[in-house]
């Protein structure tokens, strides 16, 4: 494993301080417990907070800031932050409409929102972020994963609690996003966690994994290497099948690195995904090209598409002030 | 259940954990995301350290104690569980004692159930659970039957390894695991593997 | 090798093309000869035209927009691009103040450039970027190449042309951010061009690359791997012996991976360039952390310094849109 | 010079490039950036395209199109190099045409003059001009004294292969090569290597 690091205990840290200190006209660093928090605290609207395992960057920290996130919470490299965190990011930033989580569907992000939101002494609710088609839906188990979609949930959601819409409001807004988003990832590596030392799982030199999340957990299957047209027509089959656009529909299409993959390559996957939508009768009227929910050193790509409505593209488009995303001011 | 027993109890779980790291470690590689490892030993290691504030209270305030530490300590999937395993064995150890084997057995099943609550989950979903929750039951059953000492202890160390080598061949439906599906059958469920090493390294103190 | 690709030779075809249609607000692709331009072209400025070879992503098309370039024309990948492409960009949009190249100092791209010159029917000056401390320059050598400090060129002479200033202003500009601005890399791996199939140069699992540029050039020396503190105080030696500002000065820092390299461990960095250029007596007033100008898949990163003053920092500042860098618009 | 040799020569030489892929290759992996033989693939290809449309021009026009036909498709350092060449190649045939030995190699010397100027470089700089430069001299001198035939292209194809071996100990001040400073020392340029190919590609069609 070669890594910029000076000791693995101090990666967390350091890079931490690091962002803080790139966007300190942004985003302000707490320590112990640790979160994220915008440097001016907007008073009379929902806290939107999120969180999760660190290792996913720019997601959460680069997305604090207006029209966003309020406070982000990073666990230690894929694991999800402790209830502590949650608390105190809350405590700093709630400013009388209570707080809003936005939350990954995983086991552990889910249990320490749980146990934050049980001791919370402010009007919570959680919006869980489930846009993982890979991941077979059942009653029985815990459902499908929040992955790159997650990042359009906390735009959309970000941009209503600005205009100062209720807590009841901002979890209605993104538990209806969620469910018109829809996501699909293939690693062509492993990543290495810092802490470990050596690739999570192995990937012969002529073989992918299809349906990756993004903590290097291997994906459904393992597949020979294909084209990449093939590769995304295995994708976009899964999203749209699962969101079932009519035709005519108006969509955002994020195609997402994990972090090892060139901007050359993600925009050849845009094109190779953009002509099978296209053909679907699908408008593509939004795009993201970019690393925005990453898994470490990974080398791979998911694709996401939301189904948008005049009310999401409006969200969408309203100005964001973020570190990692920005417009309109 | 005396405090000093406790933590004596604290430091040979942290060793036996950092004994078993490739194997705790290369398990959570396979089926999860490879942090459980790193996860626990955050948390054994952080319990380790508090040893002189935790020496002169009593059973349940330690126990709490530890519960506290492991959920602002460990994250994940497992902090939680851990956690909420400790708060409400500290509750049941505060309400009625530890006086007789069914108590310690009645405690240990409060922490079980709290285990299950919070990550809705049971037995047969390839998790902790799978040893936990015969653990529980065996314990309970015998001590109502009125078997103590090594019986005992040895009977829950062969239920826990039971338990543990049941989840290899489980498909997973709660946890990280549950997104392979098949794939994840043939692999024993990390979190399993630690609660039964943790469970046989208490019951090896308690032999001796 | 593994990559998201089709068929080799139509990788930077559907990749430009993907560019385009993601980026269709800001950004036109014309084909045969290939140059990105903006899709408005403004009147009564300076056209201001970047290009060299593909696989630094997003430089050059990703800065193509208001405050920064009128066109960029790719070259394959690593391979500067052909004069008939600066001619055709030149020819759409040129816009009655001339043209200014800005050109990366290799001899490909210069002889390249310098023939479109020649042949160009408008006035025109080229800016050569040099900014690479890693080579040693001498009066009989070509000189030090120019690497990520590129976006701060275009980025600077981009917002003064946006003013409507003058050929000669746009050119003496350009020269000043080129003086005051130093960079220097390190690799931890190799990148693979996808048409040779195979890594440019082979490093051991213990070894970094110090002083590497953008394309795979073997460095000026190979070390064991060693903390990120100690890389980045040889690095930051390098640039601060080269720029020799005075105690007191404010700088704008950017923190430039080359693709196949975390922004957790880009942030890190940060962080610790940081901390050495306070303890040198020098303010960051500015700073960028990201992918800027990247080299494939490589997995590294480059530090690069620019000596600000009040009229850079301005420009630094003034409202860009560009599919890259954009803020206050 | 005829243009029908012109248009066997570019053929012979599309093989010999590709038949040296591997060689030419790692060359410029080891002290470039890897795409040398890419870009003059590219070219060399595109050219051995236009025979239709060239199978009619007089050789200066042929020389011409040939000039900004590898200027429009090679990039890198070589293609203007290469098009320079061939574009000051074409200009001094069609002034003082190919009649005599020293016509063409006075053509010859036109164009490693233009490369010169346009690279900015000279002899024992690491690059193509190594072998040209070379090759020129020795292409004026031997028809200066009237050497010609297989006399004369052995001795060109023994100077070019002399001057291409000459940059394996060379430092390079000029192309990438040149940010290697002592590390380029013991491997060959590749600019260098193509052209040798080339020339000796050339004197073997002119030699059967
Ligand atoms: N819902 C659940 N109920 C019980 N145990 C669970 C549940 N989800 C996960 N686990 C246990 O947690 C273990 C994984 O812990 P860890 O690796 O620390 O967290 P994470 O899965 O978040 O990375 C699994 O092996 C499993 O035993
Ligand atoms: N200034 C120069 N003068 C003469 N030849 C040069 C010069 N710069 C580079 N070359 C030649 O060009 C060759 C490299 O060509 P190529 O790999 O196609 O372009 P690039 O270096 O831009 O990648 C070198 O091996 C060298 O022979
Ligand atoms: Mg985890
Ligand atoms: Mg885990
Ligand atoms: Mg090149
Ligand atoms: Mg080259």
């Amino acid at each position: 494993m070669k890594k910029f690091i000076n000791a693995v205990d101090d990666l967390l840290a350091e890079s931490l301080a690091g962002f803080a200190a790139a966007h300190s006209d942004l985003v302000r660093l707490h320590l112990d417990p640790n979160y994220l928090r915008r440097s001016q605290k907007t008073q009379d609207k929902v806290a939107v907070i999120s969180g999760g395992g660190s290792g996913h960057e720019p997601l959460h920290g680069g997305f604090v800031g207006y029209g966003m996130l309020d406070a982000a919470c990073p666990g230690q490299v894929f694991t999800s932050p402790t209830p502590d965190q949650m608390l105190a990011a809350a405590e700093a930033m709630e400013a009388g409409r209570g707080v809003l989580f936005i939350v990954k569907n995983y086991a552990g992000d889910v249990m320490n929102f749980q146990m934050a939101a049980e001791l919370l002494p402010f009007p919570n609710e959680t919006v869980l972020v489930s846009d993982d088609v890979a991941v077979e839906n059942s009653t029985h188990t815990a459902g499908r994963r929040g992955v790159a979609g997650t990042v359009i949930v906390e735009r959309m959601v970000g941009s209503l609690a600005e205009t100062g819409a209720d807590l009841a409001a901002c979890k209605a807004l993104g538990d209806r996003v969620n469910r018109r988003t829809a996501s699909m990832g293939v690693a062509l590596t492993s990543c290495t966690v810092p802490a470990v030392g050596r690739p999570t799982f192995d990937l012969g030199e002529n073989e992918l994994e299809m349906g990756v999340g993004i903590h290097g957990e291997p994906g459904r299957r393992r597949e020979p290497v294909r084209p990449a047209d093939a590769i995304v027509a295995d994708l976009v089959a899964a999203i749209l099948d699962d969101l079932k656009p009519a035709r005519g529909s108006e969509v955002l299409l994020l195609v997402n690195g994990f972090g090892g993959t060139p901007l050359m390559e993600l925009y050849l996957l845009y094109n190779s995904a953009a002509r099978l939508l296209h053909r679907q009768g699908l408008t593509i009227s939004r795009s993201l090209v970019g690393n925005y929910t990453t898994s470490l050193d990974m080398a791979g790509a998911s694709l996401t598409v939301c189904l948008l409505d005049e009310e999401l593209r409006r969200h969408w488009d309203a100005p964001v002030h973020t570190p990692a995303l920005r417009w309109g001011r | 259940m005396k405090t000093e027993f406790i933590l004596q109890a604290v430091q040979a779980v942290n060793h036996a954990i950092l004994a078993h790291e490739s194997e705790i470690e290369s398990l959570d590689r396979e089926i999860g995301d490879g942090d459980h490892f790193i996860n626990i030993k955050r948390g054994s290691r952080a319990i380790a350290e508090m040893r002189d504030e935790l020496a002169d209270l009593p059973p349940d305030m330690v126990l709490q104690r530890i519960g506290m530490k492991l959920l602002s300590t460990v994250g994940g999937a497992s902090g939680p569980l851990l956690a909420s395993f400790f708060l409400a064995l500290a509750k049941t150890v505060k309400e009625r004692g530890t006086a007789t084997l069914p108590d310690k057995a009645a405690a240990f099943a409060a922490g079980v159930e709290a285990v299950k609550s919070r990550g809705k989950a049971d037995i047969g979903e390839k998790t902790l659970l799978d040893v936990l929750i015969p653990v529980s039951q065996a314990f309970t059953r015998l001590a109502a039957e009125g078997v103590e000492g090594a019986a005992l202890l040895n009977e829950l160390k062969r239920v826990a390894e039971a338990g543990m080598l049941s989840t290899r061949d489980m498909i997973a439906t709660k946890g990280r695991a549950a997104f392979l599906g098949e794939r994840a059958v043939g692999h024993i469920d990390p979190g399993a593997k630690t609660c039964q090493l943790v469970i046989q390294t208490v019951c090896d103190l308690a032999l001796h």
